[in-house]
């Protein structure tokens, strides 16, 4: 009997990558590597600062990442991938010119146009909690006018791990901005801050009525940042975090991402804070 | 990529899971495709000093089988365990419940001291050298065997199941070999083999090991409402999953 | 041409298991032949103490991978013979098919990818690939066929799972019999090809003969593999299979701690070409016909010639095959659920694994739980006869040299078909 | 997806024999999946004979779901310079003798597949189905329909049947329905008193489907899970939960899935399939790295329930994502899969 292509959706197969080429990679640390990425078709990706994309890899898999350039810098997306999974350690090989798979951006983002507009933004980033952070901070920096006071604090394990270090420099010469960074364990030469990301918090000064908080990290620190916030007067609903779980599907489908009865990929994975924090498994 | 050289190399086991990759028939063709084989003795005749795959088949049951083992470790870049003797130990394990000495002597007698049966409590290959790959199963399933060879190659994790057979018993849409009162170890049992026993009617007898986190103890009280002893789940369990190790 | 080698010969190739060669002679004089066999002993027989009667069977066919359905049905036989369990025609016949599915197999494993690389000058089968890549391609077809019988009948390729105390745990549909009758009669003219094959390269096995007493089971019904007695060349008596132990007669040999088998003379072999000597007379038109192809007559005695039984063997059980089928088809497949409740007891299980006449032997309590068994493999009745052989070639073909020689002495092992994984219980000599 | 029905709909009487021709005829003409025996249970397969078809069966062992959602299923093919290409392999079939219970799980399927984005591969196999639905003959052992308000169904099917006395009433819900019954347009329209019978079936089902009794309005389930979250029963019952996904694979309205790519042995290109999957196993929740976020037995187990009560039907407008086919209770070797008695439970120790 023949084979039927029925379904008026198939015009859009929400499966089906899209091809995209890779036109910068290069080592960030000894785990992260920084990739940019082009659609072939050439027509920008059309993402919100904080929005996933699912990248496959031919012969590999597929695997969520996180954009981590703003809408703001052109045509070509940026991302970090640390070396954890197949996928991102096929990632970890590509050079310019290869070809990959793009489907998305998926997700929520970071509310650039809506809650954080006019506001200081405080950003706290513990490791690559920072790559999906970064998009925000770009769309920021170019949108100066349209925001308040700009701090952004950074933690890492140690001084090797710190993500876009030439760029942060940047960031702490911006107008109105504040950059802090410090690591949980120094080596030899790092004479910056040495401690946990809490106790950059204590330096800075916020006002909460005008803040709006993004926070992005391992899990682990969620609850010393909130807590800690929480502290300084800032209200649940004035926090923004970036969850991370594992987005099969992108599409709010495969359910393996859900958290109670949201799904990651479609409610998220930016979560106002207030919406998740009576949510047991969320943070 | 340059093919990786491979040697097969085979312990004390009874040889299916080598014949399971002659019974990838045609299929050995795409195989050699991907790597070059440079000693298997139960096919070829030829030997080779150097290799950069090992795969190991069969259990650890002698000293002079974990110098063996030893040494092929440190010529191989890259280790795989091929079937349940060399990831669990398997049926092997099964002596381990008695002395040695006593083993020797129930299948001996008089010539159990002669040095070339001296035998060791059956270890699986892992519990001697560093496994980097696991094909399960007794047999191992020829599908997975290639699915995982072409991970290897490409240097990728393999998806391996850590789930219970029951997933792909249901899958296969097969009615539950509790509903026949069969002490069936589907629900502790690593699946990947697309439960094919009781596909065929048979219980679940354990060959690809452990399920990740088993719930044995649920396992013991479950079965004392089908009727069964401990002891029949015992007896079963250790047919593929050690002697003393699970008898606690 | 120099009368003196030392061939020592460290895990001998394409064969099941480890065994190693053992020849040393100085002008002429040999001073040293052995057979050895270094593989690791797995006591299977201490092992299965104390489990289950239904797990016997999972137990045993990990005895041996390339003979696990006979492995099985003899512990099977044995288990029923212990509870006095009867089993139906139906699963009598199913069992014949299940059992074949194993001969075409490991004989076609055996000839094809173990054997023929010798008669064709090669390492091994890998070259075959391009050098002969029709006749490669014919040997899967049959082989996959003998895989595709023990799929579909034992319910994997190895290690079969359906065979229980009583009949099957799952029955083929009609259809899939049908089917698997469809796929026997096409591979009858690719048995042809592989037979002509072998018979073109017949030749080059050595002419070498040495009168022996073979041993294998007997039906006065049809060539069988399965059911009846034990027959020997020697003598015209048969003995019951409970009685094997009197056929077998382990004994240490006074110049060797070997445990080796006797019967009516100091050795004796088993196997194919033992079966074919004593049952030639039930042969199969097809099979007759394929034996005719290559001369091979009752008392045939060159143990090379164990190669060419096995490919007359392969037509017999497809032609069985077929008409087992046909049986099984004209009366309908009935659905039945074995029975089968532990008694206290003893039994034993014999059937013809492709190598050769197996004896499994088992006593239980009144629980089901086995208290002694004892197993007794066909290689382990072939290693005497090697022994022997050896001892005859080396002396006649001294004189072409070590390379030939140890290239013969391999050959002479494989014709054997060993299969020393099986081993249950073996002793053997020094190491290499 | 579906018209309202301009005229009214074709309601026709129909014996066994009739109804043997009228499938015989199908089978001809086109693929049909219908219900068989397999064994001592039952199973939807590929009809080759109107005799197989059992109207008369009381639950079968997988959903109707495998037909929409295979347990493995292309997704797309590729090569190395990241050709990706949609796998669409369906072809118009008919699925005949789905209980209502399970048509209420295929309408929540399309639901859910079709919400924010379409889910095409499912919707492939989905719109090539023509659905027959028959009134269930005989209570499963487990089945609690009748409390979930599933235990009939008068809308969203293709076909209904109901066996009234000793023959069927047929009806058409859809066009597609209207046309499958083209075959039997000269067969009796079907009287009043069959209807009238048709009726009473439908009152005894509702009232007959009910092997567990659940205490309470299935649209009272949300609230009551909404205050139990730290309740005992979940770490009682995942004390015995050997996380094996049953109760998740035979369920009509689990549908989440795993996604794995194999490369073929060219190392060029290869193939992505989904595959069933289920929130009860170990590392459903695992993300890459390893951490899992749902590591506890408990955890897994409440998650379920709550999936099914309280999450998936936010998504569904409040309708309760358990159709009470009772599949779950019958595949759990544990015996703690009974949704009824969880629910009842949370009732009692509030």
């Amino acid at each position: 009997m023949m084979k039927t292509r029925v379904c008026a959706c198939q015009t859009k197969d929400v499966y089906l990558p899209e091809r995209a080429r890779v036109v910068a990679s290069e080592p960030m640390t000894a785990t992260e590597r920084f990739l940019a990425f082009e659609l072939e078709s050439g027509r920008p990706l059309g993402h919100q600062p904080g929005q996933f994309v699912e990248v496959s890899v031919p012969g590999v898999g597929e695997a969520p990442i996180s954009i981590s350039s703003s809408p703001t810098r052109g045509a070509a997306f940026e991302m970090v991938v640390r070396k954890v999974g197949n996928v991102s350690r096929a990632m970890h090989e590509l050079k310019p010119g290869d070809p990959v798979g793009i489907r998305g951006p998926f997700g929520t983002s970071f509310p650039v146009g809506g809650a954080m507009k006019g506001q200081d933004v405080l950003f706290v980033c513990g490791g690559i909690g920072l790559v999906p952070v970064r998009s925000a901070i770009q769309y920021v920096l170019d949108h100066r006018k349209d925001y308040g006071h700009a701090t952004i604090l950074f933690g890492t394990r140690t001084p090797a791990e710190r993500l876009f270090v030439a760029e942060a420099a940047e960031w702490a010469r911006a107008p109105r901005a504040t950059y802090m960074e410090t690591v949980d364990r120094g080596d030899g030469q790092w004479t910056g801050s040495v401690g946990v990301i809490t106790t950059l918090l204590p330096k800075v000064t916020i006002q909460p009525a005008k803040t709006v908080a993004v926070i992005c990290g391992p899990p682990i620190m969620y609850k010393f940042v909130i807590l800690e916030l929480r502290r300084m007067g800032l209200s649940d609903d004035r926090m923004y975090v970036s969850l991370e779980r594992h987005m099969k599907c992108g599409v709010g489908k495969c359910g393996h991402c859900q958290i109670n009865g949201l799904y990651v990929c479609q409610d998220g994975p930016v979560f106002r804070f207030a919406d998740v924090a009576q949510i047991r498994e969320a943070i | 990529m340059s093919k990786p050289k491979v040697a097969i190399f085979d312990f004390a086991c009874c040889e299916g899971c080598q014949l399971q990759v002659v019974n990838l028939e045609e299929e050995i063709l795409d195989l050699l495709s991907v790597v070059q084989p440079v000693e298997w003795r139960e096919a070829m005749s030829e030997k080779s000093d150097t290799f950069d795959v090992a795969i190991i088949e069969g259990s650890i049951t002698r000293r002079e089988d974990e110098e063996r083992v030893r040494a092929i470790r440190e010529r191989a870049k890259v280790l795989v365990a091929l079937g349940a003797c060399a990831t669990v130990g398997g049926i092997n394990k099964l002596k381990n419940r008695f002395a040695m000495e006593e083993v020797r002597r129930c299948v001996y007698d008089a010539a159990a001291d002669m040095p070339h049966l001296d035998t060791y409590p059956t270890k699986a290959v892992g519990e001697v050298v560093k496994v980097d790959y696991q094909v399960h199963g007794c047999p191992i399933s020829k599908k997975e065997f290639g699915y995982i060879l072409r991970c290897l190659v490409t240097g990728k994790e393999p998806f391996v199941p850590t789930y219970p057979v029951c997933v792909e018993c249901k899958m296969q849409e097969n009615v539950c070999r509790y509903e026949f009162n069969e002490v069936c170890l589907g629900p502790v049992t690593r699946a990947g083999c697309g439960a094919k026993c009781p596909s065929a009617g048979f219980w679940c007898f354990g060959c690809r090991g452990l399920a990740e986190d088993p719930n044995v103890q649920a396992a013991r009280e479950v079965m004392a409402e089908y009727g069964k002893t401990p002891e029949d789940l015992q007896g079963r369990l250790q047919l593929f999953n050690g002697g003393k190790e699970q008898a606690s | 041409m120099t009368k003196s080698v030392d061939i020592g010969v460290h895990h001998v190739t394409r064969v099941e298991g480890h065994g190693n060669i053992r020849v040393r002679a100085r002008d002429g004089v040999v001073e040293q032949v052995e057979w050895q066999v270094p593989e690791a002993p797995r006591f299977f027989e201490a092992m299965v103490r104390g489990q289950s009667w239904e797990d016997i069977q999972t137990i045993v066919s990990r005895i041996c991978g390339i003979c696990s359905v006979t492995h099985s049905m003899a512990a099977i036989k044995a288990v029923e013979d212990a509870m006095g369990v009867e089993v139906s025609e139906q699963t009598d016949r199913l069992r014949m098919l299940l059992h074949y599915g194993e001969q075409i197999e490991s004989h076609v494993l055996h000839v094809g990818y173990l054997v023929a690389p010798d008669l064709l000058g090669q390492k091994s089968v890998v070259p075959l690939v391009a050098s002969h890549p029709e006749q490669v391609k014919t040997i899967i077809r049959a082989h996959r066929l003998g895989n595709h019988i023990m799929e579909v009948l034992g319910g994997r390729m190895t290690h079969p799972v359906t065979i229980k105390p009583g009949g099957f745990s799952k029955l083929p549909t009609e259809e899939t019999l049908r089917d698997l009758k469809q796929r026997l009669e096409a591979v009858v003219p690719d048995l042809q090809v592989i037979a002509e094959l072998v018979a073109s390269l017949a030749d080059r096995l050595p002419k070498f003969q040495r009168e022996t007493e073979y041993v294998a089971l007997t039906h006065p019904d049809h060539y069988t593999f399965y059911h009846g007695r034990i027959a020997s060349t020697d003598t015209k008596e048969t003995v019951d299979v409970h009685e094997f132990e009197s056929v077998v007669n382990e004994y240490v040999h006074p110049q060797s701690t070997a445990k080796w088998t006797r019967w009516h003379r100091e050795s004796y072999a088993v196997g194919a070409l033992a079966r074919f000597n004593i049952n030639a007379g039930q042969l199969l038109p097809l099979a007759a016909k394929t034996a005719r192809l290559f001369g091979l007559q009752r008392g045939a005695c060159n143990p090379f010639l164990n190669n060419v039984a096995q490919v007359v063997e392969t037509v017999q059980v497809v032609e069985h095959s077929i008409q087992l089928i046909d049986e099984l088809l004209t009366r309908g497949i009935r659905p039945e659920t074995p029975r089968a409740t532990p008694r206290a007891g003893e039994g034993v299980g014999c059937v013809e694994a492709p190598r050769g006449i197996l004896f499994h032997r088992y006593a239980f309590d009144e629980n089901g739980r086995c208290t002694r068994a004892n197993i007794c493999i066909p290689t382990g009745q072939n290693h005497a006869n090697i022994q022997k052989d050896f001892e005859a070639f080396v002396p006649q073909f001294l004189e072409h040299g070590q390379d030939q020689l140890r290239l013969w002495m391999e050959m002479l092992v494989r014709a054997y078909d060993p299969c020393i994984s099986c081993s249950t219980h073996y002793l053997q000599v020094e190491f290499v | 997806m579906r018209k309202k029905p301009t005229r009214k709909p074709t309601i026709r009487k129909l014996t066994d024999s009739a109804l043997r021709t009228w499938v015989a005829g199908l089978i001809r003409r086109q693929r049909v999946i219908g219900v068989q025996a397999d064994g001592e249970r039952f199973a939807f397969k590929p009809l080759t004979r109107a005799e197989d078809l059992r109207l008369d069966y009381d639950v079968t062992k997988i959903p109707p779901k495998k037909l929409f959602q295979p347990a493995a299923e292309p997704l797309l093919e590729y090569d190395q310079a990241a050709n990706y290409r949609s796998i669409f392999e369906t072809e118009p079939f008919v699925l005949f003798g789905v209980h209502p219970y399970d048509m209420v799980a295929i309408l929540q399927m399309d639901q859910v597949f079709s919400e924010k984005h379409c889910d095409a591969h499912y919707f492939a196999r989905r719109q090539n189905a023509t659905i027959v639905v028959c009134d269930v003959q005989k209570a499963s052992p487990n089945v609690f329909a009748g409390c979930m308000g599933t235990a009939t169904i008068r809308k969203g099917y293709d076909v209904l049947m109901t066996r009234v006395g000793g023959h069927y009433v047929v009806e058409a819900g859809s066009p597609k329905g209207e046309a499958l019954m083209e075959g039997l347009k000269n067969r009796p329209e079907a009287d009043e008193a069959s209807l009238h019978r048709r009726e009473q079936v439908w009152e005894d089902n509702a009232k007959f489907l009910v092997r567990h009794t659940l205490r309470m309005k299935p649209a009272e389930i949300p609230a009551l899970l909404q205050r139990s979250e730290d309740h005992p029963v979940w770490e009682e019952k995942a004390a015995r939960c050997f996380s094996c996904g049953s109760c998740n694979l035979v369920c009509p309205t689990c549908y989440c899935f795993d996604v794995r790519d194999d490369v073929k042995w060219d190392l060029q290109g290869g193939m992505r399939r989904r595959y069933w999957d289920g929130c009860m196993l170990l590392n459903f929740a695992n993300v890459a790295g390893g951490h899992n976020f749902r590591k506890n037995r408990a955890d897994r187990y409440r998650h379920r329930y709550y999936r099914k009560g309280l999450y998936v039907p936010a998504k569904l407008g409040g309708e309760i994502s358990c159709v009470g086919c009772g599949r779950c209770i019958t595949a759990c070797v544990s015996k703690i899969a009974n949704p009824v008695e969880i629910y009842n439970r949370l009732l009692e120790e509030r």
